[in-house]
């Protein structure tokens, strides 16, 4: 399985990503992407000026690296991407994209879906909401828990 | 020695700060307490159990005895991706 | 619920349609989309020289309208967008690109997911692979049918 | 009477046929035997129950009595997307 992950700075074009990742593959029937989009509000409806993603100058491209790798470990996947973007992020920007190509689309559905419910809860950010009416540090849900432990053993 | 905080703590308390460690400061158990007198407004999120150290790139117990030429980096909760 | 459907006579640009789908979205935090690739080779091994999607001048594209409808019914999703083609698909072009939009990123997941299993058994198309040792037309797999019947109430 | 044939039938027989229908052929099921008699390398694809007549876009049985102004479309199974 070949995979790559990527600690983007800057803005980028998920769109071509997806052409990116189709451009490398060889006979893989189905791809499955997911594209992460900052909300322009708070849960409370406030609007939101900016996201702010502090990260680990190490500890955080590596836990990219172990989700995709445990990604490709577990499903019969032959090729898998991750973006993800830290620092400074604005309402409407990606921050994060994921893609999966394989044979069977349930692997490729399976593994972008596994990569997601994983960096919800695993990736090594910390995050900050800045909005109108102030800022706050976010904290993973009880729903990013559950779907997490969705794919315990 | 080198300390750095992550997230909220970072905002708190910035993000990199060398403190002078008197020689009854050993533990990572020690050195919160230490901080929390620096930084007495922040003295309630450095106590929190769910305040993770971190040295080398790996998380440490709070008996973990730190060397003065170690950087000890402090995780609030991961709030994921 | 937005949704929109294309049957395409031509080859089409996945990247390009996420990249347009993307463009059209304002609060959505999630995206999943799906493209399905014409394979190279039949399930014995042999190379395809081309696929034909032989189809229905009216029912093909009320299948599709019908399975999109469905997904946007069953799944909180706010947007939803199914291009497939029809007529001759050379191995290596897309054959079909789903994408859906929520601001929960299961049900994009589910949505997206519903619709290629919907597709692969209820789409109006006759498929027929024609490779270098023969032409054989196409009927829905087992695996196929039962994707299908995971949804089924 | 305007026949049209999908998918495989289409390959055997051609997309689209004329035939002169005779008072006695009122029915599909009549429709299909009149059908096997003139294509016979087809008869057996014309006889399956998995192939589905189609009128005015909406399928019908086998005792639907088509009429010679009507279009009638034969369906082989479904492959899907």
């Amino acid at each position: 399985m070949r995979h790559s992950t990527c600690l983007a700075s800057d803005r980028f074009d998920p769109a071509l990503e997806l052409s990116t990742f189709l451009g490398q593959l060889s006979d893989e029937g189905g791809i499955v992407s997911f594209v992460g989009v900052a909300r322009p509000t708070t849960r409370g409806g406030s609007p939101v000026e900016r996201l702010f993603l502090d990260h680990h100058p190490r500890l955080t491209g590596r836990s990219l690296e172990e989700v995709a790798g445990a990604a490709g470990d577990r499903f019969d996947v032959s090729a898998l991407r991750v973006v993800h973007r830290f620092g400074e992020v604005a309402p409407g920007e990606a921050i994060v994209f994921v893609a999966a190509a394989s044979a069977h689309r349930r692997a490729a559905f399976e593994a972008a879906d596994y990569v997601m419910d994983r960096l919800k809860t695993d990736a090594v950010f910390w995050k900050r909401e800045d909005a109108v009416d102030g800022s706050h540090w976010i904290e993973p849900t009880d729903s990013d828990r559950a779907e997490r432990a969705r794919w315990s053993e | 020695m080198k300390i750095l905080f992550f997230g909220r703590l970072g905002d708190m308390v910035g993000r990199e700060t060398h403190v002078e460690v008197p020689p009854e400061t050993r533990t990572v158990a020690d050195l919160r307490q230490l901080l929390a007198q620096l930084h007495p407004a922040a003295s309630e999120d450095l106590s929190r159990p769910s305040l993770r150290a971190c040295v080398n790139d790996l998380i440490v117990g709070e008996n973990y005895v730190v060397a003065d030429s170690e950087t000890v980096e402090f995780f609030p909760p991961l709030s994921g991706g």
